[in-house]
């Protein structure tokens, strides 16, 4: 038999923010409105679950997440059912998983969801299982958590590059912007222009609290199909065509330098490769921005800045619509909030709308053909990138 | 279905949300908060879908069958019968180390097409036996928070 | 390009038991070995990671456990990492994981590991971590553990067919002695007669000490690698033929009947479809015997003993040497612990071992062929097969 | 090396181990309890692989490089400047609330090729500047264990 050719064919999510919801209520909502936008698919057709879910054990209280996903949802799988985790790149790891499946012939209609709940009563409870995202024994007593790192990330791109607070505060801006035309996103309704952002208060010396994404209750699921099985479900698939991931490191000593993403090189090296096209064929980015500078580094390491341009990129609005591309249409984790495990699948979604034309015209990309989609995990030890083309069902 | 005895709870230590079983049951938790109201009024409840004529367990948002979001709320039967039951006579989870040895079973609800899992109260395991009639119960946890349980006929 | 064959090549264990180590030590400990085992494997081949775990979150406080377990191990991986988790199945969804991503030309030379880390200075924190595999908000609170529903499960299979306690001890007798073969084993040195086993005491009635798995500490680990390349690390490899999974529920209420464990079925009879072959073919067994009635009742949905006669196959001896089928040679969860992610792995280490020939007289199967791994996870609310076929490298 | 200041410790509340970060240091719990000895004589030790002359942090069982388990304990210089640093002015995990403003950093240490990561005591985070000296020290965490930090020079 031959590797299958594997088309994502449609998705949704739920509104992101601060839900008034349990896991498992957002997992039935999710299944609920999945259903409800793909009224071809039905129930028993899809015969793999792939859960991406960074941290139920801990925000939840629940294990053994796969199969109470697929009670709340109303599936009952019979070929393949698990649960990834690869922390903020949960998600993805889901869709690369079920893609996996369906291009070796185990599974032929997949769902992968990805559900989150990081709003607890108490927040202080939630920053602890954040924190354990790191080496919790040796760096998490000192209080390593995302800010401080990626703190010292931009302090050291700012020392190294002279990236400036204005120049992040570009990135937040265009994410926010974008996210005020998607009513999914956690600050549908928020406003940020860039003199507030320099305004807000400082989490992490130097990033202010508009340089962040947020703790988001969400969950997103997507369908993919075997090739032959896409134009049952859309004219309009989004293929998969290229996968790549790299693990550099993980205890904070052994990370090198801060400003440097070699990990990132490699993995978005490798998923060009498979996908046969280069930075410069991508029409539109869903990348990383947990951290404003995180995206700007992206920027760089992607080979859409040089190295050290990254912010200047952003001032220069070359991350926007009419610029060389477009990144994060759909609002960005800082504009969406960041769901850990749904942020992947969210992604997906959005790639998928966008090359059905589904999007609102203030974010439509012009003409897109091939998208890419970045998550990095932990404190940017390990990339994970995926690489879409649209295009007809066959 | 009554309430539980009126004998006061004694207080709860309040313990982290990753070690604490009982669910938030607040309309800022969750979208089910009906039922922890009703359980305070001694009535168990759950959810059905009225298209597919479904009664659900536990009470959901959402039918697992039509994928419908309109539910609505029905109280349970409170009696029904043993059919199965054991005892945790040791490895509790914390929390649950003092009220070892406790048993638990599954109960076939008399007049409804449900098997709940619960405590059951009221006579030791090894009085236990299966097709025992036993009785739905509310109780509050020492929180001000509520729960359910069986509790043998007498 | 076409789906490609997978050989499983090479693997080892730790020792499994109450370990003075930490989740990272029993990870260092297990690369180290594999390495050891394995002198022509090196760790710039090996392209991907998949992590099984069940709990790192919660046992070792740790999350985002693939790039911190490639650390311990001293790995890098450039195309595939991972953490699958499945409950106690989590091993076995790290190997389908990675033969997915061998067969579909993603992978060409992967490491499978699990680690487990069970036994805290608190066991009733790990209690409650054991508990959350279960639906935790509804069954939960009212003390819902594995012990007291398998009992449940017992008591229906002792009602419905007359099942005997005895039954249930031949099962853990066989397991034990078979551990007794094993040093890897944590009952090891151990000695379990029936007499002793039915003289224990009862944990939930009516299942006894010796009826029921161990919180344990431990690792395993396994190399995959695609068919061309096999012949570079084994002339002995396990060759992957087929894979099923089956989800049925989660919440206890969902469960239908105790004994009729329909999704076990579905899982087997895809599996054997697959690989093209019957229950009959099956030489050896690595089944999830979690506790003694688990065996009895896996026995009869794998079609070797007819429903309800499980107890009497195991008192006939016909999971044993000599039986119908050799069950658990090993030594089962029961023999050697079950430290939750590493047992899958353990399992197919096993399959392994038999057919390389590399296990004691004591526990090999006469020229074993087909080898069959089961987990079963949670409260037997989903089940996970694979089927394994000797043979030489090409 | 100096271990920390003479000043009694405050005794530490008993957390559940899933929210407690500092490491279990005994023997019966991890085979780097080695570490945590030495560190109570004020010294921050770490393993290196004679083999491949590699110095390792976190200290380890295994080599990452040769894969071989015959490590040597090494004392590390104290003395280190600041390679980047930040603090932590609110969202703070679970017990370290009222540390709230701290800093960290990761501190390249004089004469080894290591960069820890490390709380940064001393000065407050507005004080301090890329380069600056710190030095490494132990201390009591308030339950009999130990662990390490950095302190600025005066
Ligand atoms: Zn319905
Ligand atoms: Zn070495």
């Amino acid at each position: 038999m031959n590797v299958r050719d594997v088309a994502l064919v449609g998705g949704t999510t739920t509104k992101f923010g601060v839900r008034p919801s349990t896991w498992a209520e957002l997992a039935q909502e999710v299944g609920a409105a999945l259903f409800r936008e793909m009224p071809e698919l039905r129930a028993e057709d899809v015969d793999s679950l792939f859960l991406g879910a960074a941290e139920p054990e801990r925000f939840a209280f629940q294990s053994h997440v796969a199969p109470f996903a697929a009670e709340q949802m109303g599936l009952r799988p019979h070929r393949i059912i698990q649960r990834t985790e690869l922390a903020c790149a949960s998600g993805q790891s889901a869709i690369r998983s079920a893609y996996a499946a369906i291009a070796s012939g185990l599974s032929d209609v997949a769902v992968a969801v990805g559900v989150e709940k990081m709003n607890l009563p108490s927040m202080a409870e939630a920053n602890s299982s954040m924190a354990c995202v790191m080496d919790r024994a040796w760096d998490g007593p000192h209080g390593a958590t995302a800010p401080p790192f990626f703190a010292m990330v931009a302090q050291r791109h700012q020392l190294e590059y002279g990236t400036t607070d204005e120049q992040m505060a570009a990135v937040s801006e265009k994410n926010h912007r974008f996210a005020n035309t998607n009513p999914e996103a956690q600050f549908y309704e928020k406003k940020f222009p860039r003199d507030k952002l320099l305004r807000l208060p400082v989490v992490a010396p130097p990033l202010r609290l508009g340089d962040c994404s947020s703790m988001t209750d969400g969950a997103a699921a997507v369908v993919l199909v075997a090739a032959e099985l896409a134009a049952k479900y859309t004219d309009s698939p989004a293929w998969v065509r290229g996968t790549g991931q790299y693990s550099n490191f993980h205890n904070l000593a052994n990370a090198g330098s801060l400003t440097e993403w070699t990990g990132l090189r490699h993995a978005a090296r490798e998923a060009f490769d498979r996908a046969g096209v280069d930075a410069d064929t991508i029409d539109f980015a869903e990348v990383h921005d947990c951290f404003t500078i995180s995206e700007i580094i992206e920027y760089e390491m992607f080979g859409w800045a040089a190295t050290g341009k990254g912010g200047q990129f952003a001032a220069d609005g070359q991350g926007d619509i009419g610029g060389k591309v477009v990144v994060n249409p759909r609002g960005g984790l800082l504009g969406c909030g960041h769901p850990l495990g749904a942020t992947g699948i969210a992604q997906a979604v959005e790639v998928y709308r966008q090359f059905a034309g589904k999007v609102p015209a203030a974010r439509a990309v012009p003409n897109p053909e091939w998208a890419l989609v970045h998550n990095l995990s932990g404190s940017a030890n390990v990339h994970s990138v995926m690489i879409y083309q649209g295009g007809r069902a066959s | 279905m009554t309430p539980s005895l009126p004998t006061p709870v004694p207080p709860r230590e309040k313990r982290p949300f990753l070690l604490d079983f009982f669910p938030l049951e607040t309309a800022d938790q969750t979208r089910l908060s009906h039922f922890f109201e009703r359980l305070k009024e001694g009535i168990v409840s759950t959810t059905r879908c009225p298209k597919d004529n479904l009664l659900l367990w536990p009470p959901r948002t959402a039918c697992p069958q039509c994928h419908g979001e309109t539910l609505e709320w029905v109280d349970l039967p409170e009696r029904g019968h043993l059919y199965a039951f054991s005892a945790v006579l040791g490895g509790a989870p914390l929390g649950m180390e003092s009220e070892v040895p406790f048993a638990v079973g599954l109960v076939d609800l008399e007049g409804a097409p449900l098997r709940l899992f619960g405590r059951i109260e009221g006579r030791p395991w090894t009085e236990l036996h299966i097709g025992q009639p036993v009785r739905l119960e509310s109780y509050e946890i020492g929180d001000g928070r509520w729960f359910y349980r069986f509790r043998t006929e007498i």
